[in-house]
């Protein structure tokens, strides 16, 4: 990983004034993450990631917010349970929530389409961005999808357009904004929501364009391929850190978030505290262009 | 979201050719995959690259389409020396490097997008194009910087922006990275609307997955080409999801797209300058008021 | 638009009593329409006007509706003197001075609104509450100015607005200064947002036209009680316009409203106090960020 | 009708500074208005205001616009036939425009269902509100429905709740708007679109909280009681300008609009010009608040 963290820092990339605060915070986080994942450490992320004991959108609420009152309704045609919204008391403040929420038992995640959302679900999200803004409160994001839900009427109904119409509506809040990834961080069900100030990543989470078995699929023609695929794109959090897509990486419980949900909550509370107070320096006038600023140093070209 | 569309559709008509093949013609590029008719290059961009006996649109190269839309002699390329990195030093069963090089050879394209300043009908603009034959138009660091270019141009001379888009989504081999041109490309389209500049999409066959859900919905008009499949994830793979129910005869193309409410206008290709003139035209007097 | 609700929805369930109705009971105020039992005013006054039987919420007076959500003695009523004008000296089978006369005499208030400063578990706020017995609940020129005044105070002191609606829409009597209650109403609502003010309407059985086509729906949060009637059109028209087909079970109840995406929550009437706290709490919080 | 001035004049109604603009406005189009109407009066403005061949929005579109580009859908589920909404050059200027459109013949009024919007319809015109509003184009708007659809799936999608979404999204507009009834001013389908800087009332027009036909119904549990229900609550423009809910009463050829589609037109896009002109007055920053003052007024209340 040092390696590749020099080659970074020869490439023209990750452009511009971010470019020393990305990496001085990739530096801070080094000494963590001890060495170069091995495919099989990377796969163990994708395993821990989509871990059935791991602890969901509204297992972190119920530890981390004093009260919360959940909003549902997109207001045109249903409410959408792959994703949870509404606002609370956290940490002595009142803050607007958004994330996915796969399901527990077999019921729960099949009446939460497994936290696949729907264009309704985005839509039901907008609204309570506008309602952040309105009143102030900060935005916090939970990401935990394998994708936007890829169905008839989920087309029918715009889910590419939504997803695009989620990110821009972040883009111009004026409110200060925190994602983070807690599970799975898949594709453009992922980034609808993910558009934000700080973009956090707990340690054994995910976040990448197109599953394993997806890649696999196209690239090799051969779904078995995953872990191989895995490998070739790295979805880990390390690697989604030293690529300068998140801030920082959340820490978790030995083993895994899945074995201790109030330690696991507690860390994440930490975090998302710290970057909503970072976030919250910025001068509000020009959050939107920072904001912008920060998704713009995304990408590695040479010139 | 899938790095490819769906092959189904891609192609769609061509598994109909006659099984006679005569001449074995059928797949060539000249050859309407819809109606088989076969036309020389000379033919073809005399009609703008449509067929004349049933209205299939031919795919167009991003200079072809440059040469359709700007008034002659106005294209004026930026940004084109931008090539990707390879961040992950990406390996399927070819390098991604490799396939680069291959991309920029058969192409002559840097990257699967071009822009620069232009005029449409004497209205001065900003315009970039996709070319869906660098690798399939997918969007990497590379797209999504030049996009963001061109947007910075944008605002800052107060132009609007028309782009064509045509794409099978992300470039996977990019991995996290080209995710992360999706909300790059979404702030470059804020930064436009903070600007008051205007922004016209034009959708070709195919804008899907991750470039469908970011810039390209995002238009202040949403337009399309006939017969364009756009979709977030393609009929292929939505057909897996519902088993065996059969999916609607239009599913995802730009005619379903237009009735479910998706679209302003579906416009021919021959129509589709005086169209984008129209607007910049209205849209500059309104920048005037 | 409808100035009274659909009497077939009004007092759904009444039509189900038993043939034999013993004691005369059926139709009596204290009789529960969906389940025949029948109770003294100090058992439903203990019950918050719910059924124990069956969990039917009664319709309640503007002021017990105040008694139930306002802290004890906080509640100061503003506006009280303002009354109806008769600008269209509107004369139908009744002159409707005469309607607006005997409706104060019963209900003993100057209009179907009313409002004014109070607190609700210790937070200050403004209560404008409305009672479906003056004259429906519906909204002509005095209903929409003391709104308006209501938001205006809000936005003054930068407090929230809890407002518990119950209207069968529009003062027809008042003619097109009725329908323009919707506008200025949804303008109050305007000044609230810029206001930054929060603003919640609760909605009660039924609140359908004019209100909830203008303030109703504009809340910051969607609250509505358990089986109200919440349409624009009510059932019995819109089963005239599909003839035969028959309507859904719940078609325009809160719980079909909740399906369909347009609640955030239903909350029973004993729960709709701490229910305000805890949003006013979470309200009060944000605005001191 | 002057008595009835009288009294407007007299009662502690249409408070404010408003009131005296209002008055003077009155007063200066007074002299057109002969004398209080008659029911037979009034029922012709009913039926004049319905009559087959009375021009519709695309009608005046196509005579008062050099370009109009038409826009379609609302992005979720459907375009709205019943509302017509684009943008183009009007007099010189680049305006958006909604406008209801009832369709004239059977097959077309069918499928545009008589100017009955669904909420999809409105959810257009708020996009198009949207448009207009970040590229400073004014708005105009055209109001002729019999009322907002009144079906199962217009009610199942928030018909009343899209309706007052379209009114605030009005309200809030930073940009010039006129609104001019053209035929049927119907309930809410027609306010949802009319809270506008300046409202407009063709002569002819109708403008009313419920139809004849249903306000006999309810009051007189008779729906033949139709013109007496009319005479009694007056939906006629000269009533509508007297109560100052419209602003002004645009002239129409003799006989009505349907007599000469090219004088009505030429009549409508003067007193567009003047009313748009008057509302550009305004400074931009005031137009919010200046808006809502003018709907404050509105009402006929004692203190
Ligand atoms: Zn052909
Ligand atoms: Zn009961």
């Amino acid at each position: 990983m040092r390696d590749r963290l020099a080659r970074v820092r020869e490439l023209p990339l990750l452009r511009g004034v971010g470019v020393r605060d990305e990496l001085s915070r990739l530096q801070q986080q080094i000494e963590r993450v001890q060495a170069e994942p091995s495919e099989e450490e990377i796969w163990r992320a994708v395993e821990l990631a989509r871990h059935q004991d791991r602890p969901y959108t509204l297992d972190y609420v119920e530890r981390l917010f004093d009260d919360f009152v959940e909003l549902h309704g997109d207001r045109h045609l249903t409410d959408d349970p792959a994703l949870v919204c509404g606002i609370g008391r956290f940490r002595s403040r009142s803050v607007a929530l958004i994330g996915h929420q796969k399901g527990r038992d077999i019921h729960e995640r099949s009446r939460r389409n497994f936290g696949m959302a729907f264009p309704e679900g985005y839509r039901k999200g907008m609204r309570v961005m506008e309602l952040a803004q309105r009143h102030g409160f900060p935005l916090l994001t939970l990401v935990d999808t394998p994708g936007a839900f890829p169905g008839v009427a989920a087309e029918q109904h715009g889910q590419g357009g939504w997803i695009a119409r989620s990110q821009i509506a972040m883009a111009q809040l004026g409110v200060p904004t925190v994602a983070c990834v807690i599970g799975e961080g898949g594709s453009g069900g992922a980034v609808a929501i993910a558009l934000a100030d700080r973009v956090l990543m707990q340690a054994n989470a995910i976040y990448s364009v197109i599953s394993p078995e997806g890649c696999a699929a196209i690239l090799w023609r051969d779904a078995e391929q995953a872990k191989k695929a895995a490998a070739a794109f790295r979805p880990n959090a390390a690697n989604c850190l030293q690529l300068g897509v998140v801030d920082s990486i959340v820490q978790e419980p030995p083993g895994g978030a899945h074995e201790d949900h109030d330690a696991a909550a507690a860390m994440l509370g930490d975090a998302l505290v710290a970057a909503l107070t970072d976030a919250s320096k910025i001068d509000a006038t020009k959050r939107r262009a920072k904001r912008r600023e920060k998704f713009r140093m995304m990408g590695v070209y040479t010139t | 979201m899938s790095s490819r569309i769906d092959v189904s559709v891609e192609q769609r008509g061509s598994g109909n050719a006659p099984s006679g093949d005569p001449g074995g013609k059928a797949g060539h590029p000249n050859t309407c995959p819809s109606c088989q008719s076969h036309y020389r290059d000379d033919e073809l961009a005399a009609t703008y690259g449509v067929c004349p006996q049933c209205g299939h649109h031919f795919p167009l190269r991003a200079h072809e389409r440059v040469a359709q839309l700007a008034d002659a002699g106005s294209f004026a390329e930026d940004d084109a020396q931008l090539r990707s990195a390879d961040p992950l030093s990406f390996f399927d069963v070819r390098a991604y490097t490799d396939r680069l090089a291959d991309a920029e050879t058969t192409t002559g394209l840097g990257d699967a997008l071009i822009s620069g300043a232009a005029h449409i009908e004497r209205r001065p603009c900003r315009l970039a194009v996709m070319d869906f034959a660098f690798m399939g138009g997918s969007m990497g660091s590379v797209v999504g910087e030049k996009f963001w270019r061109a947007c910075e141009r944008s605002a800052s001379d107060g132009l609007p922006l028309v782009c064509v888009t045509a794409s099978g989504g992300a470039r996977m081999q990019e991995g996290i990275l080209s995710l992360m041109q999706m909300p790059k490309t979404v702030c470059a389209v804020d930064m436009l609307r903070e600007a008051s500049c205007p922004f016209i999409p034009v959708m070709t066959h195919p804008t899907t997955a991750g470039v469908l859900a970011s810039f390209a919905s995002l238009g202040d008009v949403a337009i399309s080409e006939p017969d364009a499949l756009l979709a977030f994830t393609g009929p292929r793979v939505v057909q897996q999801t519902i088993k065996g129910e059969k999916l609607p005869e239009d599913f995802g193309l730009a005619e379903s797209n237009y009735r479910l409410g998706h679209l302003d206008a579906i416009v021919e290709r021959s129509g589709l300058r005086p169209y984008l003139g129209r607007l910049l035209a209205i849209f500059a007097a309104g920048s005037q008021q």
